[in-house]
C-alpha cells in the first residue's frame, strides 16, 4: 500500500467530521469540535504522507469515480491528481484547517457560541471541498469543489443568521463567486467541448492527453486534428478560454473588480476568516492559475491580463487598507492584495514565486487572523482599532506572534513575506525587462504597481500593529482585556515561528548570490528529467519551456546584470517597505494617536468607499437587474397574459352578442327561418342555374 | 287540361301566402291557420304531381297529410288553449319569458 | 334456429308502438292514473324489451344483406330493417329507456302521468320509424308521429308557463317547419314522380326540373334542420329544452336529434345523392355552411348562459353542428361511408352523455334547488356521486378521453380529413375549445364553488340516479369498448 | 409482461376505494395504496437497471423496449388503436418519478388538506394513474387518453382546494392546456394523414419508423416539408404550453400559486415533465429531421433563442416576486428553458442532459414547493417581507429548504448541477444544429445560475435569516415529522442523483442517442 491508496481519505475525513458534526455535534462533548481536529489532524498526517512519498519522486494521476460514463460522448469523472504543487498545498490546507480547529475552540466553545454543530459541520465541509479541489484531476471536479467552497463560505460567513449583517454578506459572498463562477463554468464546459474530439480525456490537468497538452500541442506545433475552436484561430479560442476560467478565478480570489465581497465577509466569525483568506477559498483561484499553469502559459494575453489584474488589484487593494478601522478590515484589504501580488508573479511568468508567496501568505495570514481573533477575544469582540490601544503588555503572545506576521506581509527581511515577495517582483521585472513588444511592457507596468503597493502595505500594516498593540488603552475593555487560553496561544505560536522561518525553503536569490543549494521549493516544483513525474507535464520546466518558447516569449532580461539586477530588486522593495513602516511609526506610534485621513482631502471619502466598488455592484443588483425583473414582470402580465386573458374575453364577448339572436319572440323565429330559407334558395338557384 | 304550372303557381301562392300569415299576425290560431294554408299548398303540388305522373301516391300522401294536418291542428289547439290559461292572451308574441 | 317471420324484423319499432299502445289503454282505464310503477314499470319494459331486441337483431345480422344481397324491406319497401334502422332503434329505445327510468322519481307527484308515459313511448315509436323510413311518404308520417307527441309533452306542465311557452314555440316553429317539409317532399314528388327513395334516386338524371328539384330539396334541408335543430331552424330547441321537464329535454335532444339526422342520412345518402342532383342544388355544400353556422351559434351562445338547462340546450345545438359534419363531409368517393357512420357514432355516444346530463338537470330540478350556475353551487358537496356523472357527461361532451364522445369527436374530425373538408374540423376544434370553456363552468361550479347556505339535500331518488349513473357509465365504457360502435356504424353507413 | 397494466389496474382500483373510503382514514389510505405503484416502479427501476440492457429508443426500437405489451384495441378510421405500453431509458426514470413524488406529495398533504379529504386523495391517485400511463403508453390514442386524464384531476385538485383566486387559476389551467392538446393533436395527425396506408396502427413506433423511411406524402397541396414544419410547429406550441415556454407560460405561475402545497408538487415536478417528454418524443424523435433544421435551417435556432430566452426571462420574473410559491414557480420556467435548450442542440449530452434536467427537477421543485408548503403550513403566509429569521425556529426544516435552494442553483453533488451540466456540455459544442450560436447561446443561459442564485439567496436571506419576527397571528408550533421526513427523503434522492447521475443517465444515454442516428438523416 502506497500512500496514495489513502488519498482519498485525506477529503473523505473532513467530510465524515462534517457528517459527525452536523448529526452527531450536539451530544458530543465539545460540539463536533473534536471529530473536525482529528479529521484534519488526520488528514495532515496523510497530506505529510503524501508529501513523502511525492518528494520520493512518486505522483499520483488517476480517475477514481466516474461521475458518469459518457455513451458515444466523453466520460466525466472524479480523480486525484498528486504532484508536488498538491502536496504541497494538501499540506497547508490541512495545516492551516486544523489550527483553525484548534483555535475554535477557544474562539467559539470557549465564548459560549450557539449553533456549534452546525459552525464545526461547516469548517468540515469547507476542508474537505478545499482538499478535493487541491487534488481534483480534472477541471470539472476542480469546479465543482469551488462551488462546493463557495457554498461553505456562504455557510460560515452566514453563521451568525440572527443578525442582519452576517447573511447579506453571506449572500454577497456567494453572488459575486458565482458571477465570476459564471465564466468559469463557461470555460469548463468549453474546454470540455473545444478538446473533446482530440482527446479522450478533455478535461484532465496532467498528462499527455490532458487539454493544456493538447492545447500546447495545438498551438505550438500545430496539431489541431479533432480540435473544435468554433472558427478561431486555436491561440485567440484559447486565450477566450483561458479568460473565462479566469472569472471564476477572480471571483475566488477577490480580484478587482470582484473583489467586493471579501471585506463584508468578515462578517463571518475570525476563524472562519482565517481559513477562507490563508488557506481555503481565496487561495482556490490562485491555485486554478497555478493548477493549470500549462494552458494560461500558451497565450500572453491572458498572462497580461492576470499581471495586469493581479498588479493592479495589488495596488488599489493596498490602498484602500490605509484607511480602514477595524482590524480584520485591514487585513481583508491586504489579504486581497496579496492575492494581486500572486496573480501578478503568475502572469508574469514567475510560477514559483507565486507557489512561495502562496505558501507564505497562508502562514502569515492565518496567523495575523488567529492574532486579530485573539484581540476580538480579549476586547470582547470589539474589533475597531480605535477603541484598542496598549494590548502589547497584557497578551504577549498574540503581540509577538501578530508582529511576526506583520513582518512577514510587510516585506521586511527575514520574514517569510520578504523572500516570496521579493521574488515575485523580481521575476516580474526580470521577465518585463526580457519579453519584448507589448507582453513586457505590460510586465513593466505591473510590476510598477505591485512595487508601490509594498509601500502602502508597510504602513498599513503597522499602522494596524500600532493602533492595535500600542499607544495608551483607548477604552476600558482594551485596559481590562479578556484572557485567552492555550487552544489560541497554541496555533499562534506555531504560526509564529513558521512565519518567521517559512521563508527560508527558498532562499532562491541566496542560491543566486552564493551558489548554495537553498532553493528547496524552486527544486520542489521544478519536475525536471528524472524526477520522476516530468510525464504529467505539470513541473515549472516544462511551463518554463512553454513560456519561453510558446507564443509569449517570455525572456529574462537583466539591465543591471544578474547580480546588480537581484539586488536592486531587492532593495528597492525592501526600501519602500520599510518607508512604509517608518511612516506609520511616525503617524501612529505616538501615546494618542489620531486619524490622519482627513489631510487625504476627497481621497479620503473616495477610499473609505472603496472607490464605489460596492455601490456600482449593489446598483448593478439593486438599481438596473431589479428593475428589470420588475419591468419584465409587469409585461408579463400585462402584455403576455392580457392577450391570454384578452382572447378569453373576445370569445366570452362575441357569446354574449350571438345569443342576443334568440329573441324569444316565436314571429321573429319564423322570420329569421324564412330569411334564411329564402337566402339560401336564391343563392342557390343563381348558382344552380335554376331559372 | 290544365297544366300542372298552374297548380304549381297556385300552391306557391298558397305557401307565399301562408308564409306572410305566420309572420305577420300575431294570433296563435291565424298563425295556425296560415301553417294550414302551407300544408295544403303542398297538398295542391302533391295531388297535381300525382296527376301529372298517373300514378297514386300523391294522392295518397295527400290524404295522410290532411288527416295529420288535422292531429297537428288538434295538438296546436291544445297548446293554444294552455296558452291562453298561463298567459290570458293568445297573441304569440307575449310568451317570451325564455330568451337568450 | 327458427327463421322468424320477416315482419319481425321491425320488432323494436313494434315494440315501442305496442307499449305505447298498453300505456294508451291504461290511461284510457284509468286517466288519472298515477301507478307510477306500472306505467313506468311498463313503459320501461318496453324500451328495454326494443332495445335488447336491436341489440340481438344487429348482432345476429339481421340488417345486413342477405346471400341475394337483398335487405329485409316491407310494404312495398316503404320500409326497410338495414344495420341502420336497428342502430338507431337502439339509440332511441335506449335513450327511452333512461328517460323512463328517471321518469319514475320525476313525475311522481305529477297529473296526467299515463298520458305523459304513452306519449314518450309514442314518440319514439315515431322516431324508430323513422329509421326504417324508406320513402318520404312514410318518413313525414313517421316524422309527425314524433313529433306531436313531443309538442304534447313539452307542455305537460300544463301550469307552468315556461312549458306552455317552451310548447308553443317548439310547436309554431315545428309546425311551419313540417310545412315547410312537406312542400319541399311535394316539390320533390312533382320532380321525379315518385316518393320511395331508390325511385327517386332512379329517377334523378340529368333531365329534372331544376328548379323544382332545387326547391324541393332545399326545403327538405330545412326540414330536417329543424329536425335536428340546426341553425337557422334551432330557434325552438333553446327554449323548448329550457321550459320542457328535463327528462323530455333529454329525449328531444337526443332521441329526436337522432332521428331528424337518420331521415337526413337516408333522405341524402340514398334518394338524393348523385351527380345530378349535386349539379342542381349542392346540398352538401348548403350542411357545410349550416354545420358551421350551427357549431359557432351553438357553442358561443353557450359560452355565455347562465342557465344550466339552457346552456345545454345550446350546446345540443352545437353538437347538431357537429354531427351535420356527417352529410357535409359526403364529398363522394370512398370516404361516404365513414364520413356517414362517424356521424352516427356520434350521436349514439351523444344520446348517452347527453341525456345522462339532461336526467341530471332533471335530477337538480327534483330537489328544487334552482336552474342557473350559481345555484349549482357547491353540489358535489351533497351529491358527490351524480356530480362526478355530470362531470363525466360534460368532459366526455366536450370530448376529453374520458368518455366516447372522445372517440366520436375525433371520428368525426378524421372524417373531415378523409373527405378534404379541412374547413369542417378546424370548426370543429375551434368549437370544441370552447365548448369546454363552458362546461367547465358547470364542474366548477359543482365541485369547485362554496355551496349555499342551507344547501341540503335530503332524497336520492333511486330511478333518476340509477339513470344518471347508467348513462354516466355507458359513457365511460364507451371508451374503452368504442369498437362494438364504430364497427356497428361503419357497416351500417355502408350499407346505404 | 404485464408491470405496466398492473401498475396502472392497482392504482385505479385504490383510486376508487380511496373515494369510498371516509375521510377520517382516507389520508392514511391513500398513502398506503400509493406505496403500491411507488414499490412497483421502483422495482421496475431496479429490474431495468439490472436485467434491460441495450433497450434503445422506445419509438425507433419497439422490440427490445421494457415491459412491452400490446392489444389490439379498437379499429378507428383505418387506424387500430391499441393497448400499447413499453418503457425505455426515458420514460423509466420518469414513471419512477412519478411514483416517487406521489407519495411524498400524498404524505405531504396530511397536515394542509383537511376537507373533502377522501376526494382529494382519490384524485390524487386518479392522477397518478394518467401520469403512469402518460410515460408508459406508446400508442398514440392510449397515450392521449392518459395525458388529458390528467388534466381533469388537476383541475379539481386547484379549483377546489386551492387559494383565494383557485378558481380562476384552475379554469385557465384548465382551458388553456386543453386548447394546447387540441393544438398538438391537429399537428399530430397532420402527421398521421400524410402518411396515409403506410401505417395501420397509431403505435407511436410504427409512425416514427415511416417518418423515419420517409413515407410521408403530401396532403391538400401541401408539400411534404411545408407538412413536416406545420406538424411540428403546431405540436411544438401544443407541448410548449406544458412545458411551459415562453410565451405560453402565464397559466403557470397563477395554477401554482393557488395550488395546495402537494398539488403544486405534482404539477412542477411531474406534470410539466409531461410537455418536455412529449417534445422529446414527438418533435425530437419523429420530426427529428425538421428539429435539426433540416426543413427550414432557422428552426433550431429559433428553438433555441426560445429556450434561451425563458431561462432568463423566467430567473427575471422569479427575481421580481415576494410570493416564495411564484418564485419557484417561475424558477420552473427558467429551469425547463434548459430543457429546450438541451433537447434542440441534438448531441448525446444534450438530450441526455435535458432528460436529466426533467427527472432531477421533478426531485427539486417538488423539494422546493414542499418546503415553501410546511413554511406555510407554519406561518400561514408564504410573503417575502411577512417573515424573516425562521431559522431560529424551524432549523430542520429551514436548513432542508436551503439545501434545496442550491441544488436549484445547480450546486455540484447535487442533481440539478449534474443535468446543467450535460446540458450545457451538449449545446456548448452543438454546432450541427446551432452553428456559431451554440456556444454563444448556451453561455446565455448560463447566466441563469447566477440570477437563480440572486434570488433564491436574496428571499432566503429576508425570510429564513435576521431575527424571528412573523406578520402573521399564528404561533410557529413546529413541523410535524411527516412534513419534514418527505423533504428529507427528496434532498437524499436529489444528492443521490448528484453523486452517481448514471443511476439514470445511463439508461437515459442508451435511449436518446438512437435519436441522434436518425437526426437530420430523413
Amino acid at each position: 500500500m502506497t500512500a496514495f491508496d489513502y488519498a482519498p481519505a485525506i477529503a473523505l475525513l473532513p467530510f465524515v467530521s462534517f457528517l459527525v458534526a452536523l448529526f452527531g455535534g450536539q451530544y458530543l462533548p465539545k460540539k463536533g469540535a473534536l471529530a473536525g481536529i482529528a479529521a484534519t489532524a488526520g488528514s495532515l498526517v496523510l497530506s505529510a504522507w503524501v508529501a513523502l512519498t511525492v518528494a520520493g519522486g512518486q505522483t499520483y494521476n488517476e480517475a477514481l469515480y466516474t461521475f458518469t460514463a459518457g455513451l458515444e460522448t466523453f466520460d466525466l469523472h472524479l480523480g486525484i491528481l498528486i504532484d508536488p504543487l498538491t502536496a504541497l498545498m494538501l499540506l497547508i490546507v490541512s495545516f492551516i484547517a486544523l489550527l483553525v480547529h484548534v483555535f475554535s475552540l477557544g474562539y467559539m466553545n470557549d465564548e459560549g457560541e450557539t449553533g456549534l454543530p452546525r459552525y464545526y459541520a461547516g469548517l468540515g465541509l469547507f476542508t474537505a471541498s478545499m482538499l478535493g479541489f487541491v487534488y481534483a484531476d480534472n477541471i470539472l471536479m476542480a469546479f465543482m469543489f469551488f462551488e462546493l467552497v463557495g457554498l461553505c463560505s456562504y455557510l460560515l460567513i452566514g453563521f451568525n443568521f440572527r443578525e442582519a449583517g452576517p447573511p447579506s454578506a453571506a449572500k454577497k459572498a456567494f453572488l459575486v463567486t458565482r458571477f465570476g463562477d459564471y465564466f468559469f463554468l463557461i470555460g469548463v464546459v468549453g474546454i470540455f467541448v473545444t478538446f473533446a474530439g482530440a482527446t479522450q480525456t478533455p478535461g484532465l490537468f496532467a498528462g499527455e492527453g490532458s487539454f493544456p497538452v493538447v492545447a500546447e500541442h495545438a498551438i505550438v506545433d500545430g496539431a489541431t486534428e479533432g480540435l473544435n475552436t468554433f472558427g478561431f484561430e486555436p491561440q485567440t479560442w484559447f486565450t477566450i478560454l483561458g479568460l473565462l476560467v479566469l472569472g471564476g478565478v477572480m471571483g475566488k480570489s477577490a480580484q478587482f473588480p470582484l473583489h467586493t465581497w471579501l471585506p463584508d465577509a468578515m462578517e463571518g466569525p475570525t476563524p472562519v476568516s482565517a481559513l477562507i483568506h490563508a488557506a481555503t477559498m481565496v487561495a482556490a483561484g490562485v491555485y486554478l492559475v497555478a493548477r493549470m499553469y500549462g494552458f494560461y502559459a500558451l497565450t500572453p494575453t491572458t498572462l497580461a491580463v492576470i499581471a495586469l489584474v493581479g498588479g493592479f488589484t495589488a495596488l488599489f487593494a493596498a490602498t484602500m487598507g490605509v484607511v480602514k478601522q477595524e482590524l480584520k478590515q485591514v487585513l481583508a484589504y491586504s489579504t486581497i492584495s496579496q492575492y494581486g501580488y500572486m496573480m501578478l508573479a503568475l502572469g508574469s511568468g514567475g510560477y514559483i514565486a507565486a507557489v512561495f508567496h502562496l505558501t507564505t501568505h497562508a502562514v502569515f495570514k492565518a496567523l495575523l487572523f488567529l492574532g486579530a481573533g485573539a484581540v476580538i477575544i480579549a476586547m470582547h469582540h470589539e474589533e475597531n482599532m480605535w477603541e484598542m490601544g496598549g494590548l502589547k503588555d497584557k497578551m504577549p503572545v498574540t503581540y509577538y506572534t501578530f508582529l511576526a506576521g506583520s513582518l512577514a506581509l510587510a516585506g521586511i527581511v527575514p520574514f517569510a513575506g520578504f523572500w516570496s515577495k521579493d521574488e515575485v517582483l523580481y521575476e516580474a521585472l526580470i521577465h518585463g525587462f526580457g519579453t519584448e513588444g507589448g507582453l513586457g511592457t505590460v510586465f513593466l507596468v505591473a510590476y510598477a504597481m505591485g512595487l508601490l503597493a509594498v509601500f502602502f502595505t508597510g504602513f498599513y500594516t503597522f499602522r494596524m500593529v500600532y493602533l492595535t498593540f500600542h499607544g495608551e488603552a483607548r477604552t476600558e475593555t482594551a485596559k481590562k482585556p479578556h484572557g485567552v487560553r492555550w487552544n489560541v496561544k497554541g496555533p499562534l505560536a506555531v504560526l509564529g515561528i513558521l512565519a518567521t522561518t517559512i521563508g527560508f525553503v527558498n532562499l532562491a536569490p541566496v542560491k543566486k548570490l552564493t551558489g548554495l543549494e537553498v532553493d528547496f521549493l524552486h527544486k520542489w516544483l521544478l519536475g525536471a528529467e528524472g524526477s520522476g513525474w516530468e510525464a504529467l507535464l505539470t513541473g515549472y520546466e516544462h511551463y518554463e519551456h512553454v513560456l519561453h518558447d510558446g507564443p509569449a516569449h517570455v525572456l529574462v532580461g537583466e539591465p543591471l546584470g544578474a547580480t546588480g539586477t537581484l539586488i536592486a530588486s531587492a532593495l528597492l522593495s525592501l526600501g519602500l517597505a520599510v518607508a512604509g513602516v517608518l511612516a506609520a511609526r511616525s503617524l501612529y506610534k505616538v501615546p494618542e494617536p489620531v486619524e490622519h485621513t482627513d489631510k487625504l482631502g476627497s481621497i479620503k471619502t473616495l477610499l473609505m468607499h472603496n472607490y464605489y466598488q460596492d455601490e456600482y455592484q449593489v446598483w448593478l443588483a439593486t438599481g438596473f437587474t431589479y428593475p428589470l425583473s420588475r419591468a419584465a414582470d409587469k409585461f408579463d402580465q400585462g402584455v403576455i397574459d392580457g392577450v391570454v386573458n384578452g382572447i378569453s374575453s373576445v370569445s366570452l364577448f362575441s357569446g354574449s352578442r350571438v345569443r342576443r339572436l334568440q329573441t324569444g319572440v316565436v314571429t321573429n323565429y319564423a322570420l329569421f327561418i324564412t330569411i334564411a330559407l329564402v337566402v339560401l334558395l336564391v343563392v342557390f338557384g343563381l348558382t344552380g342555374g335554376w331559372f | 287540361m290544365i297544366p300542372t304550372q298552374y297548380y304549381l303557381l297556385l300552391s306557391a301562392a298558397v305557401f307565399c301566402i301562408g308564409i306572410f300569415g305566420v309572420l305577420t299576425r300575431r294570433n296563435a290560431l291565424i298563425f295556425l291557420m296560415s301553417v294550414e294554408l302551407i300544408l295544403n299548398a303542398a297538398n295542391i303540388n302533391l295531388v297535381a304531381f300525382s296527376f301529372q305522373y298517373g300514378n297514386l301516391s300523391g294522392q295518397v300522401f295527400a290524404l295522410f297529410a290532411m288527416g295529420l294536418a288535422a292531429a297537428e291542428v288538434a295538438v296546436g289547439l291544445g297548446i293554444v288553449l294552455v296558452l291562453y290559461r298561463n298567459f290570458s292572451d293568445i297573441d304569440v308574441t307575449e310568451a317570451t319569458t325564455m330568451r337568450w | 334456429m327458427v327463421q322468424l317471420p320477416t315482419w319481425t324484423a321491425l320488432s323494436p319499432t313494434l315494440l315501442l308502438g305496442l307499449t305505447a299502445i298498453v300505456l294508451l289503454l291504461v290511461d284510457s282505464i284509468d286517466p288519472d292514473s298515477s301507478n307510477n310503477e306500472l306505467l313506468a314499470g311498463v313503459a320501461g319494459l318496453g324500451s328495454i324489451a326494443a332495445a335488447a331486441t336491436s341489440v340481438w337483431f344487429i348482432v345476429a345480422g339481421t340488417g345486413l344483406p342477405a346471400e341475394n344481397g337483398e335487405l329485409i324491406s316491407l310494404f312495398d319497401d316503404q320500409l326497410v330493417v338495414d344495420q341502420m334502422a336497428l342502430f338507431f332503434s337502439f339509440l332511441v329505445a335506449s335513450v327511452l329507456t333512461l328517460v323512463v327510468v328517471a321518469s319514475y322519481d320525476y313525475m311522481a307527484d305529477k297529473a296526467r302521468q299515463a298520458k305523459y308515459y304513452s306519449l314518450t313511448v309514442m314518440a319514439a315509436t315515431g322516431m324508430s320509424l323513422l329509421g326504417s323510413a324508406n320513402g318520404l311518404a312514410v318518413a313525414f308520417v313517421a316524422l309527425e308521429l314524433a313529433s306531436l307527441p313531443s309538442y304534447a309533452l313539452v307542455a305537460i306542465l300544463k301550469t307552468n308557463k315556461g312549458s306552455v311557452e317552451a310548447a308553443l314555440k317548439y310547436f309554431l316553429v315545428g309546425a311551419l317547419s313540417s310545412g315547410v317539409f312537406l312542400y319541399g317532399i311535394s316539390l320533390v314528388y312533382g320532380a321525379t314522380g315518385s316518393l320511395q327513395f331508390d325511385a327517386v334516386a332512379a329517377a334523378l338524371t340529368d333531365g329534372v326540373p331544376a328548379g323544382i328539384l332545387g326547391i324541393g330539396v332545399l326545403m327538405i334541408v330545412g326540414g330536417v334542420a329543424f329536425k335536428t335543430a340546426s341553425v337557422p331552424f334551432h330557434f325552438w330547441a333553446p327554449e323548448a329544452y329550457e321550459g320542457a321537464p328535463a327528462p323530455i329535454s333529454a329525449f328531444l335532444s337526443s332521441a329526436s336529434k337522432a332521428a331528424g339526422f337518420v331521415l337526413a342520412f337516408r333522405v341524402f345518402a340514398t334518394a338524393l345523392m348523385g351527380d345530378a342532383v349535386l349539379a342542381v342544388v349542392d346540398w352538401v355544400l348548403v350542411f357545410q355552411v349550416l354545420a358551421i353556422v350551427t357549431m359557432f351559434v351553438g357553442n358561443f351562445a353557450a359560452a355565455t348562459q347562465e342557465n344550466v338547462k339552457r346552456m345545454l340546450a345550446y350546446s345540443s345545438v352545437g353538437h347538431a353542428g357537429y354531427v351535420l359534419i356527417g352529410l357535409a363531409a359526403l364529398t363522394g368517393g370512398s370516404s361516404d361511408a365513414y364520413v356517414l357512420g362517424s356521424g352516427m357514432m356520434h350521436l349514439l355516444v351523444y344520446g348517452f352523455m347527453n341525456t345522462g346530463a339532461f336526467l341530471f338537470i332533471a335530477l337538480v330540478e327534483y330537489w328544487d334547488i334552482g336552474r342557473t350556475f350559481e345555484d349549482y353551487n357547491g353540489l358535489a358537496t351533497q351529491a358527490p356521486l351524480a356530480c362526478a356523472a355530470m362531470t363525466v357527461f360534460l368532459f366526455s361532451l366536450a370530448g376529453l378521453p374520458i368518455g366516447g364522445g372522445f372517440f366520436s369527436k375525433f371520428n368525426l374530425l378524421m372524417a373531415t380529413v378523409r373527405s378534404g373538408t379541412w374547413f369542417l374540423g378546424a370548426a370543429l376544434i375551434v368549437n370544441s375549445a370552447l365548448s369546454l370553456y363552458y362546461y367547465t363552468r358547470v364542474v366548477k361550479a359543482m365541485w369547485i364553488e362554496e355551496p349555499a347556505s342551507g344547501l341540503e339535500i335530503e332524497r336520492y331518488p333511486i330511478g333518476l340516479y340509477t339513470a344518471v349513473l347508467v348513462a354516466a357509465l355507458v359513457t365511460v365504457l364507451l371508451l374503452p369498448g368504442f369498437d362494438a360502435v364504430s364497427q356497428t356504424a361503419e357497416t351500417a353507413a355502408s350499407l346505404l | 409482461m404485464v408491470a405496466v397494466a398492473a401498475l396502472l389496474a392497482v392504482t385505479l382500483l385504490g383510486a376508487i376505494a380511496t373515494f369510498l373510503v371516509d375521510d377520517r382514514y382516507a389520508a392514511k389510505f391513500a398513502t398506503a395504496v400509493s406505496t403500491i405503484p411507488l414499490v412497483g416502479s421502483v422495482w421496475m427501476y431496479y429490474v431495468y437497471l439490472t436485467e434491460y440492457q441495450g433497450v434503445g429508443n422506445a419509438l425507433l426500437s419497439p422490440d427490445t423496449v421494457a415491459f412491452r405489451q400490446t392489444i389490439d384495441w379498437i379499429e378507428l378510421g383505418g387506424y387500430t388503436i391499441q393497448y400499447s405500453v413499453g418503457l425505455d431509458g426515458v420514460s423509466m426514470p420518469l414513471l419512477a418519478l412519478t411514483g416517487i413524488l406521489t407519495t411524498l406529495a400524498l404524505v405531504s398533504s396530511w397536515t394542509p388538506i383537511d376537507e373533502r379529504q377522501s376526494q382529494f386523495y382519490g384524485l390524487m391517485l386518479l392522477m397518478e394513474v394518467s401520469l403512469i400511463g402518460v410515460f408508459s403508453a406508446l400508442d398514440f390514442f392510449f397515450w392521449f387518453v392518459f395525458w388529458e386524464g390528467v388534466l381533469i384531476p388537476m383541475y379539481l385538485l386547484i379549483g377546489v382546494w386551492g387559494g383565494p383566486r383557485r378558481k380562476y387559476a384552475a379554469i385557465k389551467f384548465f382551458v388553456y392546456t386543453n386548447v394546447a392538446s387540441l393544438v398538438m393533436f391537429v399537428g399530430f395527425f397532420t402527421l398521421v394523414f400524410s402518411l396515409g396506408d403506410s401505417i395501420a396502427t397509431l403505435g407511436l413506433p410504427e409512425i416514427t419508423q415511416a417518418l423515419v423511411a420517409g413515407e410521408m406524402g403530401s396532403l391538400a397541396g401541401i408539400a411534404v416539408a411545408d407538412l413536416k414544419l406545420l406538424a411540428f410547429v403546431l405540436m411544438f406550441v401544443g407541448f410548449a404550453v406544458k412545458v411551459p415556454v415562453f410565451p405560453l407560460h402565464t397559466w403557470l405561475p397563477d395554477a401554482h400559486v393557488e395550488a395546495p402545497t402537494p398539488v403544486s408538487v405534482m404539477l412542477a415536478g411531474v406534470l410539466l415533465k409531461m410537455g418536455t417528454y412529449a417534445l422529446l418524443r414527438f418533435n425530437f424523435t419523429m420530426l427529428s429531421d425538421v428539429a435539426t433544421g433540416s426543413v427550414l435551417a432557422i428552426m433550431p435556432v429559433a428553438i433555441a433563442v426560445i429556450g434561451v430566452f425563458s431561462v432568463i426571462y423566467g430567473a427575471l420574473l422569479a427575481l421580481a416576486q415576494r410570493d416564495l410559491k411564484r418564485i419557484v414557480a417561475y424558477s420552473s420556467i427558467s429551469s425547463m428553458g434548459y430543457v429546450i435548450l438541451g433537447l434542440v442542440a441534438f448531441t448525446p449530452h444534450g438530450m441526455g442532459g435535458a432528460t436529466f434536467q426533467m427527472i432531477s427537477h421533478g426531485l427539486i421543485s417538488g423539494l422546493m414547493f414542499m418546503a415553501v408548503g410546511v413554511i406555510y403550513n407554519e406561518t400561514h403566509t408564504r410573503m417575502v417581507g411577512d417573515m424573516s429569521g425562521l431559522a431560529d425556529r424551524m432549523p430542520w426544516t429551514v436548513g432542508i429548504f436551503v439545501s434545496a435552494a442550491f441544488g436549484y442553483m445547480g450546486l455540484p453533488l447535487m442533481s440539478g448541477f449534474a443535468a446543467e451540466v450535460f446540458i450545457f456540455l451538449g449545446s456548448f459544442g452543438a454546432t450541427d444544429t446551432l452553428g456559431t450560436l451554440a456556444p454563444v447561446l448556451t453561455s446565455i443561459a448560463m447566466f441563469g445560475i447566477v440570477i437563480v442564485a440572486g434570488y433564491l439567496l436574496w428571499a432566503m436571506q429576508r425570510t429564513l435569516f435576521g431575527g424571528y419576527e412573523l406578520e402573521t397571528d399564528y404561533e410557529l408550533d413546529g413541523a410535524a415529522f411527516h412534513d419534514v421526513a418527505p423533504l428529507a427523503v427528496l434532498l437524499l434522492l436529489v444528492i443521490l442523483l448528484g453523486v452517481a447521475p448514471d443511476l439514470s443517465y445511463g439508461m437515459i444515454q442508451e435511449a436518446v442517442n438512437p435519436i441522434l442516428e436518425i437526426g437530420g438523416g430523413v
